[in-house]
This record gives C-alpha cells, structure tokens and sequence, in this order.
C-alpha cells in the first residue's frame, strides 16, 4: 500500500474542511438538516443534496457538486483532437457516443470538411442507439427510485440488446470511441442491420412493458402526477434542454430544428411534448422519445446510403484558428462544444455545455416548499448524470 | 440541410453559401441601435453564427436586450476565455529536449478583444433560430463584472464556475462561492498558466522508451509513481 | 474479543465461517462514474445477475456491506467520503477498486482535481482493470475475491491493527 | 424460572405458591420501573419504562382473570398510548443527552408527599382487609360475560364513551392544530 | 392469593404517580404519571371485581382505559400547544396567566 | 396424543379452578416462551460475540450520513401530522376494542346490539370526518 | 399415532417452545429463500443464488453464519440501551404473534380465549420498537424513518383491527381454533359442502387485511419507511451485523405470521374446505401443518409479488389511503356484516 503523499493528505485535509463548512453553513435551530449524498441512493453516485426541512417539507436545497469533477476542460488543453474524443466519451457516460458527435462536428466545422454522407447516416444511427441506451436506464431508474424494483432489472435486460448491437459495430460497449475528424473508424459489420432491426423490436417492446408495468400503474401517477411542475419560462430561464425541456411545453428539439451534418432530416419522426411540466411528462416525453428513436434508426436502416466512411483527411491534425460552436440534442439534452482552436494539435480551449449542469440549477428552484419523497422523484424525473454536470 | 455530397465536394457549400447574412447582420444592427457605443465588436460567419463584443459596463444591459427585445430567451452557457498561451506547451516533447519557449502574445479570436480574459456568454432565440455569441472583456487588474441573474435565473452556477475556474468576480452575485473544488484549493484551473503537476512530474506515457527523468527542477513525486505502480489495470 | 482473532478455532470451524463469508456477500455499491453503470449492470442486469454468485445488492448502507465496490474515479472532494464510508463498514470488510480511474486515475492521470488510484486511501483486495471493465470483468473480480475469502485465515487477516493506509 | 417450575412441581406446597411468585416478581418489576419512569433523566427512557410498568399491569390483570382487559391494556396503552407519548415525546424536542436535571427543587415535597400517603393508605388497607383472601373459586373472565355486562347495565356510559372520545378528538385537534 | 397484594401494589404505584406528577417539571412526563396513577385504580378495580365476583369493575377497567386515552390525546396536545408558544414543556417556566 | 397435550397438570398446583388452571397455564405458555425466545436471541447475540471481530477504528463509530459528518444533532421535530394521526388512532383503537366482545356475542343481543353499536360507531365516524373536514387527513 | 409418553406441564411447554421456534423460522427461511431469492428473480428474469447448495439453497445458512461474524457496531451518539433493545423487542413480538395461531387440531401452542384480540394485541407492540430503534440511532434518515414507519404502522393497524371483526361477528369467538372450527363447520346461506371460508363471505375483509398487512410489513407499495432511495434504509440504517439480521429476519418471519394469521382468519386455517374431511381425526395433527403451511406460502406469495411489482406510495397517500378509504369501508363492512348477522 502506497503511502498518502503530502498532497494527498493536504487535499484530504481540505475537503474534510469544505465538507464542515457546508455542514456549518446549513446547520440551522429550526428545522433539520437533511444530507442526501454523497454517497446515497437517490442521487446517482455523487452528488450531493442539502436539505433544509421542516418537518418533512422542505424549506431550502442546495445541491454540492464537484464530487466527480475531473477536469475536462482543462485536461482537452493538452491533449489532441483524437485524444479528446476518447476524453468527452466520459462526460455523459450513458450516451457515450453522442458525446463524440458535436466536438467531432465543431472540429469538422473549423476544418470546412464534411463527413461523406454513410458515416453521417452512421453516425445518426449510433447517436440514436445511445439514447436508446440512455434513456431505457432512466426509466428503471426512474421506476426504481419510485419503489418499482423489477422495472429497473427490464431495463438492464433489454438495454444489453443495444449495447450489443453498439458493440458489433464499434468494438466498444459503453465507450465506443468510433468518431474520427471526416468520418468514422470503421464500416459497419455484416448482418448487422438484421440484428439491429431485431434489437429495436425488443426496445419497443420493452417500451410497451414499461406502459403497462409503469407508467399505467396508478401509484406511479400518483407519485409523480402534479409533482416538481417546472413552467416553460423558468424552463427556458435555467436553460434546461432536451426532454426537461419538451416536458414543459416547449416544442424544441435540435435535432430538427437545428440539424448539423447528421441525417435526422431525412427520415420521418415527431418532436413530443406535453403540457404538464411534471415529473410524470418528463418521464411520459422520454418514453416517447424512445420509441421514435426506434422510428429512426428503423428508417435509417432501411435508407443507408452506400460509399465511403471517411472524408480525406490529413493524417496529422490540425485544426485552423478560429471558434466554433456546435450543439446537438443529446439523451440528457443540449450539448455543445464551444472549440476556440489556435491551429495548434489540439483545441486551444473547449467549453462543454452540458445538459445536466442546466437542468440540475434548476433543483434549487423546483424542490421549494416540497416533501422529501418528492425530491427524490424530481431527481430521478431531471435525469441527470454526475459527469455530465461536474465535467 | 444535409449536403449530401460526396467528400470530394466537402468545399461546395461554401461557395454556395450567400455572401451575406441578412438575419445575423440585422441582429448586430439591432444590438448596436439598442446599445449605442457600447457594442466594440463584431464578427459573423455567414450562415452560421455570430459573435458581438460589448463594453463591460453595458453588459448586463446587452443581456436584457438580447433577452426582451431580440428575443434571445433561451440561455445557453456562461464562461471565461483566458488568451494568455500557455507556458509549459503540452508536456509532451521529449524530457531530454529544451523546453519550448512559448510566446507570450494575446491573440483574441472573433469579434477582438483587448485584454486577456473574456467572459462570454451564449444565448439562443428560438422563434429565429439564431444563436448569439456575447462577449466582454475583462482588465487584467480589476476582475469583475456585473452578474447576470437578474437577466437568465439559470446564470447562478456558471458564474460560480467561472469564478472557481478563472477568478473572475460576478458582482451581485448572492452566493458566489466554489463550486467544484474541495477546500482551500490554490489556483485557477482554467487559467492558462495553471500547471498540471502530473504531466510535470511524469513522463509523457505516449513516448515510448523515453529516458529517466533528468533530477531537474522539482522531485518527482511518489505518490503519482506508486499509484501507477499499485494499480494493475491499464490505462484507456 | 472474538475467539476468530485469536486463532484458536479448529480448521473446519474455520471452513465453515470462511464458506459462509465466502457465499454471502453484501455488496455496497460506490458507483462514482461511467464504472457505475457496468457495476450496476453486472448486479441488477438478469445477463450477468451478481447474485448467482451468492453476493446480494441490497445494503444502501455502509452498516450492513461486507464490500464496498469503488467503481469510477476518485476525486479529491470524495476522498474523505469513502474513507468514512470506508471506516463504518463493520468488519470483515472487502473492497474492490473496479475500473482504470480507481484503480491509478486512467484517463484523468493528469487532471487536478482526480486521485490517483483509491488505493492511497483504503486497502484494496480486488483491482478490475479496465476502463470500463467489462461486467464479466467484475464478476471476475467477485469470483477472485470469493476464492480468496474461502481460503482466508481469519487470524492472520484480523491480527493487529486494521490496515489503515495514511 | 426455575424458582416457579420448582414450586409448581412440589405438590405439597402451600396452594397458589406460583401465582404468589408471579405476582411478587412482576410487582417488584413494576415498582423498580415505576420509580425510573418518575426518575429519569431521558424521557424516551422514561417512556420505555411506562411500558414495563403497563405491562406489568396487564401481567396482574391476567393473574386476576381478567383476560379481555388485561390484552385491551396492551392494545390500548403499549400500543397506542405509549406511541402517543414518543410522538409528543419527539415533537417536544428531546434531547439525546438527557434532559437538564438542574432546578428540580420539588422533589423533597414530591417525596414527602407521595411518602405520607403511602403510609396513610398503607395503614388503611391493612387495617381494611387484612388478609382477605381471593376467593377460591376464582374463573377467569370471559369476554362474553364483560360483553354482557356492558350492553346489560352500563349501555349509557358506553354510549357517553362514545361520545368523549368524540369530544377529545375534536379538542385536540382542535388544539394541536391551531398553528 | 390476597386481596391486599394488589391493593398495596396499587398503592404504591399511585404514590409513585403522585410523586411524579408533584416532582417533575416535564409536561409529558407529568403525563406519563397521570398513567400510572390510572393504571393503579385499574388494579384496584379489577381486583375488586375477582374479591366479589362482579364484572362492573373490568367494565369500568375499560371504560378508564378509555377515558385515559382520551386524556393522554387532550393532554399531549395541550403540552404540544405549550412548546409551540413556549418553546418548552417545562410547566414550571410556563406562566399560564400571562400566555 | 390430543388427550396427552390436554392432560391438565399433575398435581394441580398451579391454580385453583381446573378453568382458571387452564387459563393461567396458557399465558404461563406465553410467558415461557417469550423467555425462550428472549434466550435463544441472546444466546445468538453472544455466539456472535465469541465469532465477531471487534476492530476500532477511527470513524467507525460515526453516525451515518451519506458520507459526510453527521450535520446537527440527529433529532427533528416531527411534523405535527404524526401526532394526529397518532391520536386518530389511539380513538379509534379504543372504539375497536369496545366492539370485539359485542361482536363475539352478537347473536344473542338481536337488532338491539345492532343498533345499539351502530350509533357508538356512527358517533365515532362523525370525529373521522370532523378530521377529514378539518384536512388534518391531508399534508399540512 | 398415541405416544406412549407421559409428559408434564413443563416438557410440553418446552416442546411447544421449540416447535413455535420452528413455526417462526421456518416460514421465515422459506420466505426468504422461495420469495427473496426465487421468486423475485424468476420475475427479474434472473437465476438468484445458485452456488451456495444446490440452487443456492443453503444461501440462507450463509447468511446467517456471516452475520454471526459480522461487527456489531453501536454508533457513538446513539442511545447504546436502547439501540441494542429495539431489535429484541420487534423479535419478540413477531414470535409471540405465532403463539395464538393453530396448526391442528392439537397443535397449537396457547388456545387462548381472546385469541383474535391477543394478536393484534402483540403485533400492535411492533410500532414501539421501529419508534425506539429509529429515535436511539440518532441518525436522521433511521429518525424519519422510525416516524414514518410508526405512522404507517398505526394507520394501517386500525383497518386490520377493524376487518377482522367482521370475521369475530361472524364466527362469534375470539378463539382462533373457534373460528377455524366456525368455518369448518360453517354454512354459506345453508350451503355447507365446503364449510364457510370467510374468504369468500368476508371477501371484503380480506381485502382489507391483506393490504393492512402488506403495510404493517412495510412491503412496497408502503414501504416509505425504509424507502431505499430516500432514507438508505430507514430506521436500520445504521444496525449492522446480528441486530441488522434480527430486523432482516423480522420482516420475513412477521411476513409469515401475517401470512398464517390470515390463512387462519380467512382460509380456514389448518382445516380443508371439504365437508367429509374428518377435522378431529389425528391425521390432521400432521397434515394440518402442511395445509397451513401451504396457505401461509400462498399468501406470502401474493404479498412478495406486489412488492416486487409496485412503486410505492408516498406518506401522505399512503396515510389518505389508510384514513379514507380503508377504514371508512371496514367500518360499512361491519355495519353490514352485523345486519346480515342479525338478519339471518
């Protein structure tokens, strides 16, 4: 066993004290303090929920953050172009290959090259297969948290359909890393079509299981019907994106209204949303949003173009100076890369815009005045993921 | 649209593309009726996207414009740019190499700027479908502008992070305190002259048969070495 | 003072304790990044079902885990966490570091803000590596650490001071 | 245990031998904690006690034949009342270190009140009954025959208990909630 | 078995409540004496109707239990109003006049 | 065999009455075995303690709290809802416990106990919906 | 099938002692392992334990023997007396539940007169422990939880008090051997080919019951008190070692007493519902277990499939459900019981 060096303890050391500093901070005469987190249940991993209750009401949250942050923007400094994919991978690590698409989009962009159009069909279908794979999770996720166990195991079960299929083609099961500037790494193996279509029969019905099990039962609607309503302009506001947004009535979607070099406009499928702005639409709108992922990737399938995968490239990349900015709708909502490159190897300074640091601001906001089970549903109903706030 | 040319072709777009930017163009002119002389610079890319500098006094006021009368209601991000070029490159050249001499020059990107740090911000209008790139210089010797919660609620936790990450002050900020980072951490992460002290003490793992460490500057230290060593996994 | 530390129980005594610990493994989950998912894969997905192997996903709490399973990176903000969490678990306790980051920091070897490797904080019994491992990677891992407990000398494993790596 | 077992097994023992023992351990238990209840310096130990005592009141009552009334005692106070008090208990903040014991100055009056009477009653029952026996006969109670009882003579009362309770659950709601 | 057994009991217990109710300051522990002071009537109650036989004393057994739930309801209600005005149960600090 | 387990006691010493015998033997029965039970959880408990190591350690005995230091002092003034319903129930349990030994003999009271039961329950009712008029049934 | 064994008071109490020892594990264990670890992760579409013993059946033993070597560790600000009494308390409860209920015609282990009134008596007490343990731990998600789980218990307590008198009117006993013997011999409006289960009399009742118990376990869908995703677990968050076993357990082994309570008060017990069976015949000493047996797992089935199906509730719903719905519609079950009593 390694022995803890001086900045290790020095660090050790300085987080206890910000961890007493928070707890001074919160600690009140009225009322009660209630931690939720870092290490708890309802809050994926590591991020961490003061509570300020009365009671069981809740008079103030706070969430803390930083307990999974790596450094991303900083650490893309010194790395290069290719080497930063395998990085963004990681930020949102349920949709990992959507997390490839618009850094690669943005290099592209500030390079003036474009992808031939199979890696750009391509590329859409793998992009929707990871929200597949995304999303699933947060229904028995979400169903978990609100006391449906088996939900969360369905979930498990019919999401390793799409990773296999992720898998086949890229070689990578949760981080395929299969982006590359102009193009992809590889075509796409054989008789994987097939299967593929075979996988979104699965995911749909997994998706009408999930109708009956779930969605349709009543304690669900009970529980999330009405609960942690979040209206448009508050919506728009924070910032929130994707299905946090579309579950407030927003009728938003990039993918259409604001497609950058990938296939979606090609191919017929509808932008849901719903009115409520609660709990139960933002998880009723990501149901949607699996079945017409399923739409798509069904569609994109059957119209795959023929020819090259990959546009001519230099083998040393470099981008020229300049900004870019691409943003696409991934599973957890809007992200974008913010590139400056100063045609160096690597990116002079890239801003990630994740989804989840919006939609989780909003927490503070949302969670006023509720219960503490409610909490709990409105963070499972943001979906949010650790990595995609704390970057 | 999809251009759905092949490779070959990737430069047609371009050439195709109008000249001129009629929405975006009309947007700086709006911004710059509304805001006067407070607007310094500007820079559109034609068909894409569009970039306006504002002087610091007037840049929560050029928020509420873009918010109330341009219709930008949808906010995107806030952060900081540091242009200062690094000191200390990538750690990535060969140890047995003389360190490379970076240059010390601030080269701002689109719309200018005259100091080092930027603070810029990104706004969305969806009724337009434009995005807007608004940035604001930030002296060298005052690191502060006004915060912007009044102008977008959901401002709160970027303005923390640009804080955390560059220093730079929010004034009227209500809670502006760390975000990330435990503790006492010393340092500005972001800023271009924080250095990352593995890559210092550590030889660059992409350079194979690379030399010892020369006993230079500073001792490597243990704990990075017998991490690597206690760990059997592989690296990505 | 348990009869276990001071080695005086007779071999198959011995046996049938370690079976027992060998077979019922409650596992706390420390699902800290992209590892989490395959970690959480491997115990709740039916494909891989951890539970075959006789370790129950059930404790949310410390109090009630016979191992802890760091899996993803290791900041330095939850450096003090997982050592508490650590140090509450009751003994016999296990711990296996799933996954490149826990393991020595993997991608994030150079960032500021990540430890390098959970090793430098808490004793660790099992690496995974991988980045991440794969869930066979993990169960794996289980099935290493379960041939190790069914071979364990209480005694030895017992005597002294806890390991505490500081 | 083995104190009753034996008794119960010498034939020639004075009859009731192991009701006596019973009642002389349960009674000893009920005063040892009905004295902590009214000493406790932690009042959810307090409250823990109560239990004992109420339990060892239902404990007598069972000696006594009087089943249905000995497991109401149960039902009503170990199960209902006694929660009633740990709610109050908690909604009253109660500290884990104990309650502040500082200032309790009544305590030689409560002593010598609770002292004097003692005696006086004492005095009374002995001079009272004296060694009046329970009667041999002794059968237990059976519900029916309590049932009768009250909807025979005491169909009023049990109708006014009808309505206190009314009474008391609207007061104290009445009270409680008034924020 | 003797009848005075349980009176003595009895007796003892309600002087223990009795001590309680005059020595403690606690509201609800004030309470919890009350109990045990009814609890000793009960004893009485019940051991009378076994000395002679007639069933009114359990009845009026239950009819005390219930009077003393209806009691203990008020009563911990009226502590509750206490600390919330008060923000104490002690009886003594509470000037009921002046509140 | 059921005659055997019937056998009243030899000896008879335990009571007067062969009813009161029986009936104090049964709760004899309840108490012997909550004694046992009692036994065998302890004899459990400190098998336990022979097998179990006890290893001190700093922060083991720390309260849990999601991994941070327990923030307070771990107490809460509960919201006054518990105390209603807690209340709510104490009444009603009592009610309850007035109609099982009316129910056991309903038979032979006819319509008279009927009604007569009907009114305690309705009166009853009546504090129920006082409380449910009163929304104290609801999150305050 | 006549012992020829004479045996005193004292060696039959002991030997009901250790049979009701049984009687509570059993169940217990067989609960643990069919439902726990079988049925759930048939459901899951999962094998569950399958290396310890063939099938994972010796899973249990596992346990059981790690917990024994398990820590047992009392937090420093928690109330030491108290923390280590709680898990006694709801253990003994659950075990004195089991002492009312028959197994044959002469096993059973007290006949007591108010046999009804008595279980409900006990199982009442079980609010006392989950209240203590949740307040000694000092922790604030057991305090919650302890509130919680008390509130719930209380709530649901009193439609579960109130449905089983339908079946006390009806079979006008208290005793449980009296009512398993009103159904055996019971009619349905003069139909008396299968006796009077009052499942399908008191079907109402039933109902009523089963979803009382699924709360006073604490099962999903009103399992608030321990919900994982809020409070960790509840009021034994920080139980470890044997006295985190002795509640591990205590929900199954109450599971199973609910189970054969309710088998007893609406299934008829240990009897078959057939009218030629002869119910005092010896044999059904030793069937009669196996009958109950049965009936408990098929309760206990039901009980563990919706838990591992339902979300849950949350505390005001599941208070709203317990006030009014519940116990409105057990006290008209009891209004018309009477009057059909009455009235037939």
């Amino acid at each position: 066993m390694a022995a803890i060096t001086e900045r290790q303890k020095l660090a050790y050391a300085n987080a206890q004290a910000a961890d007493g500093r928070v707890n001074l901070e919160f600690e009140t005469d009225e009322g009660m303090t209630l931690n939720m987190g870092p290490q708890h249940p309802a809050t994926h991993g590591t991020l961490r929920i003061v509570l300020k209750l009365d009671g069981e009401q809740v008079i103030s949250c706070e969430p803390v953050m930083g307990y999974m942050h790596r450094g991303y923007e900083k650490l893309t400094e010194v790395r290069t172009y290719p080497q930063v994919t395998t990085l963004v991978n990681r930020i949102d690590w349920l949709g990992s290959f959507a997390n490839e698409v618009p850094f690669i989009l943005a290099a592209e962009k500030l390079m003036d090259i474009e992808a031939p159009p199979r890696a750009q069909w391509i590329r859409t279908l793998l992009f929707e297969m990871s929200r597949i794979a995304n999303i699933s999770l947060f229904v028995g996720d979400m169903a978990l948290h609100i006391g449906a166990m088996t939900a969360a195991f369905y979930a498990f079960r019919d999401r390793e359909y799409v990773l296999n299929q992720i898998e086949s083609a890229t070689g990578g099961r949760f981080h395929p890393n299969f982006d590359r500037i102009g193009g992809l790494k590889d075509d796409l193996p054989k008789g994987w079509i097939v299967d593929t279509k075979a996988s979104m029969e699965r995911i749909r019905d997994f998706c009408d299981e999930m109708e009956t099990l779930v969605e349709g039962n009543e304690i669900f609607q009970a529980r999330t019907r009405g609960v942690g309503v979040i209206p448009a302009d508050v919506a728009m506001a924070y910032g929130l994106s994707g299905a946090n947004l579309r579950a407030s009535g927003v009728d938003w979607d990039l993918r259409r209204d604001q497609p950058v070099g990938l296939a979606w406009n090609e191919v017929d499928w509808h932008v849901w949303t719903h009115p409520d702005g609660d709990s139960f639409s933002r998880f009723w709108v990501r149901l949607q949003e699996i079945r017409e992922s399923t739409k798509i990737i069904d569609q994109l399938l059957d119209g795959l173009p023929s020819g090259a995968i990959m546009a001519k490239v230099p083998r040393i990349i470099k981008v020229p100076e300049g900004e870019a900015w691409v943003a696409t709708e991934n599973p957890l909502g809007e992200m974008g890369y913010y590139v400056v490159s100063k045609g160096d190897l690597g990116p002079f300074r890239v801003k990630i815009r994740t989804a989840s640091f919006n939609n989780v601001a909003v927490v503070p906001w949302v969670t006023r005045g509720v219960y503490v089970p409610d909490v709990v549903t409105i963070l499972a109903s943001l979906y949010f993921i650790l990595g995609d706030i704390d970057r | 649209m999809i251009p759905l040319s092949s490779p070959e072709t990737t430069e047609a777009p371009e050439a195709e593309a109008p000249a001129t930017d009629e929405a975006r163009e009309e947007l700086v002119a709006a911004l710059t009726t509304e805001l006067g002389d407070a607007v310094v610079g500007s820079h559109i890319r034609t068909g894409d996207d569009v970039w306006v500098r504002v002087t610091r006094d007037a840049w929560r006021e050029a928020g509420l414009v873009a918010r109330d009368h341009l219709g930008f209601r949808y906010f995107e991000f806030l952060s900081a740019l540091d242009w200062l070029p690094s000191p200390f490159g990538k750690n990535e050249d060969s140890p047995t190499d003389p360190p490379p001499t970076p240059s010390t020059d601030i080269v701002t990107g689109y719309a200018g700027g005259d100091t080092r740090f930027q603070v810029f911000a990104r706004l969305h209008s969806f009724s337009q479908k434009l995005g807007l790139t608004l940035k604001v210089d930030i002296p060298d010797d005052d690191l502060r502008i006004d915060t912007w919660l009044p102008v977008f609620a959901g401002v709160n936790w970027h303005e923390r992070e640009v804080l955390e990450m560059f220093g730079i002050t929010f004034t009227g900020h209500p809670h502006l305190v760390k975000l990330y980072l435990p503790g006492e951490f010393e340092g500005y992460p972001l800023r271009k002259d924080f250095p990352l002290l593995a890559r210092h003490v550590k030889p660059w793992p992409g350079i194979v048969d690379v030399e010892p460490m020369p006993a230079g500057d500073e001792p490597a230290e243990p704990d990075a070495t017998d991490a690597s060593d206690a760990a059997e996994g592989g690296d990505a | 003072m348990g009869l276990v530390e001071s080695g005086k129980l007779p071999k198959p005594l011995t046996s049938l304790l370690n079976t027992s610990r060998k077979y019922s493994i409650w596992i706390f989950q420390w699902g800290l990044a992209c590892c989490a998912i395959e970690m959480g894969a491997a115990l709740g997905s039916p494909r891989y079902d951890v539970m075959r192997l006789g370790v129950i996903p059930l404790p949310a709490s410390p109090r009630q885990a016979d191992l802890v399973c760091i899996s993803g990176t290791v900041t330095d903000k939850m450096v003090p966490a997982i050592r508490r969490l650590y140090d509450q678990m009751p003994d016999p306790k296990y711990v296996i570091s799933m996954g490149s980051c826990a393991n020595c920091g993997g991608p994030y070897w150079d960032s500021y803000s990540v430890t390098k490797g959970v090793d430098q904080i808490i004793p660790v019994d099992v690496y995974v590596p991988g980045c991440p491992p794969r869930p066979e990677a993990l169960l794996e891992g289980i099935v290493l650490l379960q041939e190790r407990i069914g071979k364990e000398d209480m005694a030895a494993r017992w005597k002294g001071d806890p390991i505490v790596v500081s | 245990m083995g104190v009753l077992l034996a008794a119960a097994q010498n034939a020639d023992a004075p009859v009731l031998v192991a009701e006596n023992l019973a009642f002389g351990m349960i009674a000893a238990m009920m005063i040892f904690a009905a004295i902590r209840v009214v000493s406790a310096a932690n009042i959810v130990h307090a409250a823990v006690y109560l239990v004992l005592v109420l339990a060892g009141v239902a404990a007598q009552f069972i000696l006594l034949g009087a089943e249905f009334v000995a497991i109401t005692q149960v039902l009503v106070y170990i199960g209902a009342i006694v929660v009633l008090f740990l709610f109050g208990i908690m909604l009253t903040k109660a500290p884990m270190e104990g309650e502040e014991r500082a200032g309790r100055d009544n305590w030689a009056l409560g002593a010598f009140t609770s002292l004097l009477l003692f005696g006086l009653l004492g005095y009374v029952l002995l001079d009272g009954f004296g060694r009046d026996k329970l009667p041999e006969a002794l059968a237990p109670t059976s519900t029916g025959a309590v049932s009768d009882a009250i909807f025979g003579g005491y169909l009023i009362p049990f109708e006014v208990v009808s309505l206190l309770l009314l009474a008391a659950l609207i007061g104290a709601i009445v009270i409680a909630r008034r924020d | 078995m003797l009848l005075n057994e349980f009176l003595l009991l009895a007796a003892a217990l309600f002087c223990i409540g009795v001590y309680g109710v005059i020595a403690r300051k606690n509201g609800v522990l004030v309470l919890m004496s009350i109990e045990i002071i009814l609890n000793s009537v009960n004893i009485n109650l019940v051991a009378f109707s076994a000395m002679t036989g007639a069933i009114s004393g359990q009845v009026f057994a239950l009819f005390i239990i219930a009077v003393a739930a209806a009691e203990v309801g008020v009563g911990l209600a009226i502590v509750l109003a206490i600390f919330r005005n008060y923000k104490t149960v002690d009886l003594d600090e509470v000037d009921l006049m002046k509140g | 065999m059921s005659e055997l387990l019937r056998e009243p006691l030899a000896g008879g010493v335990l009571a007067v009455t062969p009813a009161m015998s029986a009936f104090l033997r049964d709760y004899l029965t309840v108490a012997i075995f909550g004694g046992v039970a009692i036994g065998l959880l302890v004899g459990v408990m400190s098998l336990g303690k022979l097998v179990r190591p006890v290893r001190p350690q700093q922060d083991k005995y720390l309260t849990y709290e999601s991994g941070v230091d327990p923030v307070g002092d771990g107490w809460a003034q509960s919201p006054i809802r518990y105390y209603v319903f807690a209340l709510l129930f104490v009444l009603f349990d009592v009610e309850a416990v007035f109609i099982f030994p009316w129910a056991t003999r309903l038979e032979a009271y006819g319509w008279f106990g009927a009604v007569e039961m009907i009114v305690f329950i309705v009166l009853l009712t009546l504090g129920l919906l006082y409380a449910w008029r009163k929304k104290v049934l609801k999150w305050i | 099938m006549v012992l020829a064994l004479h045996l005193s008071y004292w060696q039959v109490s002991a030997l009901r002692s250790v049979g009701i020892l049984a009687a509570v594990l059993l169940p217990a264990g067989t609960f643990v392992y069919l439902f726990l670890f079988k049925m759930v992760s048939f459901m899951q579409s999962r094998l569950g334990p399958m290396e310890a013993g063939p099938f994972g059946s010796m899973q249990l033993l596992a346990e059981v023997g790690k917990f024994l070597q398990k820590e047992d560790i009392v937090p420093e600000r928690a109330d030491r007396k108290l923390f280590k009494f709680a898990p006694y308390l709801v253990v003994g409860t659950v075990l004195l539940v089991y002492l009312a209920v028959p197994f044959g015609p002469d096993m059973w282990f007290a006949n007591l007169n108010g046999g009804v009134f008595y279980l409900l008596a006990v199982s009442s007490i079980s609010a006392l422990g989950v209240l203590i343990a949740g307040w000694s731990s000092a922790n604030k998600y057991a305090l919650i939880g302890g509130l919680r789980a008390a509130g719930q218990l209380i709530a649901y307590e009193l439609p579960m008090v109130l449905a089983v008198i339908g079946v006390v009117i009806q079979a006008g006993t208290m005793n449980l051997a009296g009512i398993v013997a009103a159904q055996a011999g019971g009619s349905i409006f003069g139909f008396d080919g299968i006796g009077n289960p009052y499942a399908i009399t008191q079907i109402v009742g039933l109902c009523i019951f089963l979803v009382a118990v699924q709360a006073e376990l604490g099962q999903t869908p009103f399992d608030m008190p321990i919900a994982e995703s809020e409070l960790v677990t509840g009021y034994i968050t920080d139980y470890s070692g044997l006295r985190f076993m002795m509640f591990f357990i205590v929900e199954f082994a109450s599971a199973g007493a609910f189970a054969a309570v309710a088998a007893t008060l609406f299934l008829g017990g240990w009897t078959v519902p057939a009218a030629w069976a002869d119910l005092n015949s010896n044999w059904f000493n030793v069937i009669g277990p196996i009958i109950m047996l049965t009936k408990m797992l098929l309760i206990g089935g039901l009980i563990f499939f919706v838990r591992f199906t339902f979300p849950r509730f949350r505390e005001d719903q599941l208070q709203r459900l317990a006030w009014t719905v519940l116990i409105p519609i057990s006290l008209l079950n009891i209004l018309a019981t009477t009057v059909l009593k009455v009235a037939f």
